[in-house]
């Protein structure tokens, strides 16, 4: 990793000359809610000043595109009782600027799953190839628990990664094809001055993180506690909508669904994003449902989250970001169910 | 400014492997079917029927094996893929038999079909009955209704290869008698695999002379030498977990009993999530399991 | 309609109307991008909005509109008898629709407050299912043709359609609608069915109900969560009535 | 004479809603000749009552089908005038871009799937899809831009969800406008091909001097509010439409009656056009001329014509707008704030079959207390009757089968584009 500095107005510059090339996505306001808060969303830009990027949090993750919520994986051709399959991966490469610490982090897990393990799944290791990653630093956001969670460092998985020093970003180099892209405009060596004032926006950063939840003894919390009366609590509020598992970044469980055109000349092969919260998500053909109530459906969410998926990589699938919490209508926030969670084995 | 080179997944050479559906390979298409064709379609219930099918490319037919236990995703471009087992013999380099239930759209669609018809597959998934480690033993074959389906497969490899194993017993429980499938095919078993057959139905008709009652009925009159003797149970949930337990009673050590969990996939490669419980992908790390491990799943049953 | 080596026949179609305002057939006209793919798999006999011919022979009658006049009653019976397989087509077909909300008021104040002194025949509005077996229901207000086709191709291949479980909550994630409730608005997405593509909230109405309630409604929290918001229960009761999708949950008539 | 003639028509097809056409003539005398409105009630004005301001739109979209989005705009305006709102420039143009994708659409889904068979002797546009495919692909383009139109800036074709009383909630995509226009450019030689194909239809003559009422533009072509006008000379403000319109319950029709100068008087595209003929665009002037469509004609077949000179209209004005809307930055207000008060307003709006009007009278918490909708073919229908007569009467005497009256009666209803559902809300 190299360390550079650039002045605000010459990373305008790079943004402004990406554009020329590449779909840019960047935090873009989009209206204030009823509070007169406002509201940022991952959306392509056209030009430098739609992009913010000292916006506390987007409602969505920018997981969209990586997993897009549905994605035609091929396509058939049919004729003469015939057909042939053609599969497409995407190759136009894009650029996203402006993801936080925990929504790299979220990308990083992801990986795991879909381009390191066995059956590496290409339509997502070519959009992740294909997508040039700017991140920054930011202020903790009110409700997330990043920090109780090992995903506010980042060391991999990112282009470049900048903190707001001001007048200037100390920018961390992260790629070759991010140092060509960047040496494009001016950018300074950093000096012992830099270092000191990005220290201190780190040590300002680390200093303010407001939410704490223990999560580090949740594998073996949730194994003890799969029967408590605290999934009963938390189930009976859920909506079964799915929204959770849509805005959070890592969640990734889908379906394939097909669909024929009306004259059946093609067919399309399409992954939607599916979450555990809904109904159906475990039941079969002949109407069995394996988790028929909403008090199982949401214990398998934090069951697959803190205890499977650690089973199988080593870590948690969630980053802590709370935009679950957040964007839950019933209010169901991931930091007080496990709260709750170690409350309950307390009694 | 130019970003960067625009990367080809297709054009990595580690993703270039051939098509092989094994745990271990990397593979490029991962949504690639093979092209098959329906040969034949055999009639077994109202509900069941038997189809081959044959891959049309030579040399990917040449490149598809598998072992008893292991499942293909049946697709019918446009219209959905389905998890199905195998139900033929592994030594069949021919075709494929799967033995399918009118149970939703795509297998409705798919008991429509007519011979030439040119389905997709993939696969095979999934692991497999151990069936090297359970020479020298005798077998309890156990199905309840489609689950004689799954349970083809190890009994085509026990039949190849008879000498290796001890006695072979098949119990057989269905509702009623016309849900029996591959009834023209007992007397072979019986006769020329030297196969102790036992059949039972719940709701006899009148043409019915044979056993009345429940699967465990069958199994308190057979002489079992628990440490002897392996067994696959292939059924709806509820039948396995009653014959597993009974054959705990009989002191069948639960590593021993096999059985094959059926979950909803969508991907058979443990992506989905669908069949997911916990860590555990019925897709990759089963659809075998032994009963210890079944009773170690959270809500497996 | 062929396709590999599968063969379904092409069913003869009548498409028949009631008290409504005819834009769920007029759905049948529209996605011209398949439409002649559209007409070419069904054989349509009968359909007064766009065609003079008319014929009594067909296997799928699909029924717009709800019920508020005894001549209709009678169509609706005779229809039934021809029909092999029937379809309520549309939130009036399916559950009343707004014409509903007529029924709140006794029928001679309605006649008076738009006749004045010469009434006309009127009965308080019925659902389809109300009067005949339905095979079929389709809700929207309007119908989403796009729905209209994936089941016209199951019927035709004689397979279930299963309508998505989910509410519409959920896509309007899939569009990156911002929540209304987030813009201060009472929405009835998190109970309705989904399925519509979320275009309401997406378009800036929040969605009210139009296809009835989701397969897993939770109307406890959905009232809490309304509540704490500053929303009555009166009032997402007014709503849930708009369409007459909800009368399980309010009970109204 | 023994001229004897029967035609009853039960329940017209190829038009919105179920209405009957009764002629019957005894040794050449008319004993009677009438059009019949039978559709169901509804009782709109009657449910409206109670509903909250924001609900009044989404209700009324419901009155009609297909022009649901003129519905929503006049319901909207109606509530703007009552509680004293100024909505935004943008929002305007919005709107006017919304009821132009509506009036294509409207209008091509007449022209082609409704009219056009009678000309051409076909039952309907399906055997077409067959004898003239080419034809089918132009409808069915032309259609499906005007809806992806009504997609795009009213966020639905049928019961629009965008319009709100206070504005528009959305600005459009920029970059699916500018597509948009490209595409509208594009349609112009599909709506060239239209014409000819029209030109070779053979209309047919008869003319019955008639009063023709619509909106009066001022320097556009009318659509969304202004002034009232007759070809008869009167002219009013918006909210003395009850003046203009003087509706009143007949006994053989669910729909009611209107009445100004005359007995009867006529709505729609050809109202429109011989109104305002001087504000159409000049392509479309072009093409009325090449029909010799010059104001003030008064052959009812001739809608059809206005009908396909409005289409060409709307599609330049739809361009003209797009640019227009281009100018502004994408997240410029479209909706202003507003409190719901005590009042009455009036909202007039020409839907394609001619002007519609809403009023609502509001109590304090944004709630109505009374609700009045006249539909255009409430207004026509008086006028269809009229006409159906006349028609008769001077076919009487040429040797007419019964066939032959039947379809000329058919089609000279058809020729209003009747919405019957509508008129009978
Ligand atoms: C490992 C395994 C082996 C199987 N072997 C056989 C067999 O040999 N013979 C046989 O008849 N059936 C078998 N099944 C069950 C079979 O997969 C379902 O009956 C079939 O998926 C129903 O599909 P459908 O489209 O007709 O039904 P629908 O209800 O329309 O299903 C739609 C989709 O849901 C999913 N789905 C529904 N039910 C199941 C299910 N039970 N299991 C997994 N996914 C499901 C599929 O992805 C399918 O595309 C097996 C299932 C599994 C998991
Ligand atoms: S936890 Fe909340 S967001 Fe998730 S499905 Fe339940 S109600 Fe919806
Ligand atoms: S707008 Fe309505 S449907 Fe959409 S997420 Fe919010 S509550 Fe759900
Ligand atoms: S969002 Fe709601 S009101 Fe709109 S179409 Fe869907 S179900 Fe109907």
């Amino acid at each position: 990793m190299l360390f550079r500095i650039i002045k605000k107005e010459d990373f305008k510059t790079f943004v402004n000359l990406m554009l020329q090339t590449t779909e840019v996505i960047a935090p873009k306001f989009i209206k204030n809610n009823a509070k007169g808060k406002p509201i940022h969303q991952f959306l392509p830009i056209s030009n430098y000043d739609e992009m913010v990027l000292d916006y506390e949090k987007c409602e969505f993750s920018a997981k969209t595109y990586f997993l897009p919520y549905k994605n035609t994986l091929s396509t058939f051709h049919m004729k003469d009782h015939d057909w042939t399959q053609e599969i497409q991966y995407r190759i136009q490469p894009r650029a996203i600027f402006g993801l936080h610490p925990c929504d790299i982090n979220a990308l990083v897990r992801l990986d795991k799953v879909f381009a390191r393990d066995f059956y590496p799944n290409p339509y997502y290791i070519s959009r992740r190839k294909n997508t040039f990653i700017v991140g920054i630093d930011h202020l903790p956001c009110d409700d997330g628990f990043c920090h109780a969670i090992n995903a506010n460092h980042i060391t991999h998985g990112f282009d470049l990664f900048l903190t707001d020093l001001g007048d200037r970003y100390f920018v961390k180099i992260n790629s070759d094809r991010a140092f060509m892209a960047i040496s494009e405009v001016p950018i300074q060596e950093i000096t012992d001055e830099d270092t000191k004032d990005y220290l201190a926006v780190r040590k300002q950063i680390s200093q303010s993180y407001k939410v704490s939840v223990k999560t580090d003894d949740l594998p073996n919390l949730l194994d003890i506690e799969f029967e408590s009366k605290v999934w009963k609590k938390w189930g009976d509020k859920c909506l079964n909508c799915g929204t959770c598992a849509m805005v959070c970044p890592t969640c990734y469980c889908y379906g394939v669904t097909e669909r024929v055109s009306m004259d059946h000349s093609t067919g399309k092969k399409i992954a939607y994003l599916y979450s555990c919260n809904l109904l159906d998500f475990a039941m079969v053909a002949g109407g069995h449902n394996f988790r028929p109530n909403q008090e199982t459906r949401l214990k398998y969410r934090y069951y697959h989250q803190h205890r499977g998926f650690v089973e199988s990589y080593g870590e948690p699938m969630c980053v802590g970001c709370n935009r679950c919490g957040r964007s839950c209508l019933a209010g169901i926030d991931p930091v007080n169910v496990i709260r709750d969670l170690h409350e309950e084995e307390k009694l | 400014m130019r970003l960067f080179t625009p990367y080809d997944v297709t054009k990595e050479s580690d993703m270039l492997m051939p098509l092989e559906f094994t745990r271990a390979n990397r593979l490029m298409h991962v949504d690639k079917t093979y092209k098959a064709e329906i040969t034949n379609i055999i009639r077994l219930t109202e509900m069941e029927k038997l189809f081959h099918i044959r891959i049309i490319n030579e040399e990917e037919r040449a490149r598809f094996s598998f072992l008893p236990g292991q499942f293909v995703m049946l697709e019918l471009p446009g219209y959905g893929e389905v998890p199905i087992s195998i139900s033929g013999s592994p030594s069949n380099r021919g075709y494929i038999e799967l033995c399918i239930r009118k149970a939703g759209i795509v297998t409705s669609i798919l008991h429509k079909a007519r011979r030439g018809a040119k389905v997709g597959i993939r696969g095979p998934f999934g692991n497999s009955f151990p069936m090297e480690k359970m020479k020298g033993n005798n077998i309890l074959l156990i199905a309840g209704g489609l689950g004689m389906a799954p349970l083809r497969a190890p009994l085509f490899y026990v039949t190849e290869n008879r000498s290796e194993y001890q006695d072979v017993h098949i119990l057989y429980g269905t509702r009623t008698p016309d849900q029996l499938l591959f009834t023209y095919q007992y007397d072979e078993w019986k006769r020329i695999d030297d196969i102790n057959l036992q059949i039972i139905v719940e709701k006899p008709d009148i043409t019915w002379s044979g056993k009345v009652g429940m699967i465990t009925k069958l199994l308190d009159e057979l002489p079992i030498k628990p440490l002897e003797t392996y067994a696959i149970v292939c059924g709806p949930p509820v039948m396995f977990k009653f014959v597993c337990n009974r054959l705990r009673q009989f002191g069948i050590p639960m590593h021993r009993m096999f059985v094959s969990l059926e979950r909803r996939m969508h991907c058979g490669m443990g992506k989905c999530c669908r069949c997911n419980i916990g860590s555990t992908f019925i897709c990759v790390d089963g659809p075998v399991f032994d009963y210890w491990s079944v009773l170690n799943l959270k809500e497996a049953i | 309609m062929k396709y590999l080596f599968m063969e379904s026949k092409r069913p003869k179609v009548a498409v028949f109307d009631f008290t409504d305002c005819e834009g769920c057939e007029l759905q049948f006209a529209n996605k011209e991008e398949t439409l002649v793919d559209f007409l070419k798999a069904i054989d349509i006999v009968n359909f007064r909005e766009v065609m003079s011919e008319k014929s009594d022979e067909y296997d799928i009658a699909f029924i717009e509109g709800s019920i508020s006049r005894a001549d209709e009653i009678e169509r609706l019976l005779t229809i039934r008898q021809k029909a092999k397989f029937l379809i309520a087509l549309g939130s009036c077909a399916c559950f009343g629709g707004v014409n509903r909300m007529k029924n709140k008021f006794p029928m001679s104040d309605v006649n008076k407050e738009v006749y004045g002194e010469t009434p006309k025949e009127t009965l308080p509005v019925r659902s389809i299912k109300e009067l005949v077996h339905v095979d079929f229901e389709i809700p929207g207000c309007p119908v989403s043709k796009a729905e209209v086709e994936r089941i016209v191709q199951h019927i035709i291949w004689e397979v279930p359609y299963q309508f998505p479980v989910y509410p519409v909550c959920f896509e309007c994630k899939q569009r990156f609608t911002i929540c209304r409730f987030e813009l201060g608005e009472l929405c009835l997405g998190p109970v309705s069915a989904g399925g519509c593509d979320a275009p309401c909230p997406a378009g800036g109405t929040p969605c009210w109900g139009c296809r009835g309630i989701c397969a897993a409604p939770n109307f406890q929290e959905f009232f809490n969560l309304a509540k704490e918001r500053g929303f009555s229960k009166e009032e997402v009761i007014e709503r849930m009535d708009f369409f007459g999708g909800f009368r399980s949950v309010t009970g109204s008539k | 004479m023994k001229i004897n003639l029967n035609v009853d028509v039960h329940h017209l097809t190829r038009v919105e809603g179920h209405g009957n056409i009764i002629v019957k003539v005894e040794k050449g005398e008319i004993k009677q000749a009438s059009w019949e409105v039978v559709e169901t009630p509804r009782y709109f004005e009657a449910i409206l009552r109670g509903q909250r301001y924001d609900a009044a739109g989404i209700l009324t979209a419901r009155i009609c089908g297909i022009c649901s989005i003129g519905h929503c705009l006049a319901s909207i305006r109606a509530t703007e005038h009552a509680f004293g709102i100024e909505i935004p420039e943008i929002a305007k143009k919005l709107r006017m871009l919304a009821k132009h994708g509506e009036t294509l659409q409207s209008h091509f889904l007449h022209l082609f799937f409704l009219a056009a068979p009678d000309f051409i002797n076909l039952k309907s546009v399906i055997p077409l899809l067959e004898k003239n495919p080419q034809v089918v692909a132009i409808a069915a383009r032309l259609k499906g831009l005007a809806n992806n139109l009504c997609d795009l800036v009213a966020g639905r074709t049928t019961h629009p969800v965008s319009l709100h009383v206070g504005g528009v909630s959305n600005f459009p995509d920029k970059r699916k406008l500018s597509l948009f226009k490209e595409q509208l450019k594009q349609s112009i030689p599909d709506l060239h091909a239209t014409v000819d194909l029209f030109r070779t239809f053979e209309i047919p003559d008869f003319v019955r001097e008639t009063e023709f009422v619509s909106l009066k533009g001022v320097d556009e072509y009318p659509f969304i509010g202004g002034n009232l006008i007759s070809s008869d000379g009167i002219e009013m403000k918006e909210h003395e439409y009850r003046k203009m319109t003087n509706e009143f319950v007949v006994e053989h029709s669910t729909s009611k009656w209107c009445r100004l100068s005359r007995e009867s008087f006529a709505v729609g595209a050809l109202a429109r056009l011989n109104n305002n003929y001087t504000l159409l665009h000049p392509e479309a002037k072009k093409v009325a001329e090449t029909f010799g469509l010059k104001p003030v004609h008064h052959n009812p077949f001739m809608n059809n014509v206005a009908q396909l000179v409005e289409v060409v209209h709307c599609t330049y004005d739809s361009i003209r707008l797009i640019n227009e809307i281009l100018e502004y930055p994408e997240n410029t207000p479209t909706m202003v704030k507003f409190e719901p008060k005590e009042g009455v307003g009036v909202g007039a709006v020409e839907v394609p079959r001619g002007i519609l009007y809403h009023e609502y009278e509001y109590n304090q918490k944004g709630r109505i207390v009374k609700a009045n909708c006249i539909i255009p073919t409430t207004q026509n229908n008086a006028n269809i009757h009229y006409d159906i007569y006349d028609l008769v009467r001077k076919n009487v005497q040429k040797g007419m089968t019964d066939e032959k009256l039947e379809l000329l009666c058919s089609m000279l209803v058809r020729a209003y584009d009747p919405c019957i559902s509508c008129s009978v809300h």
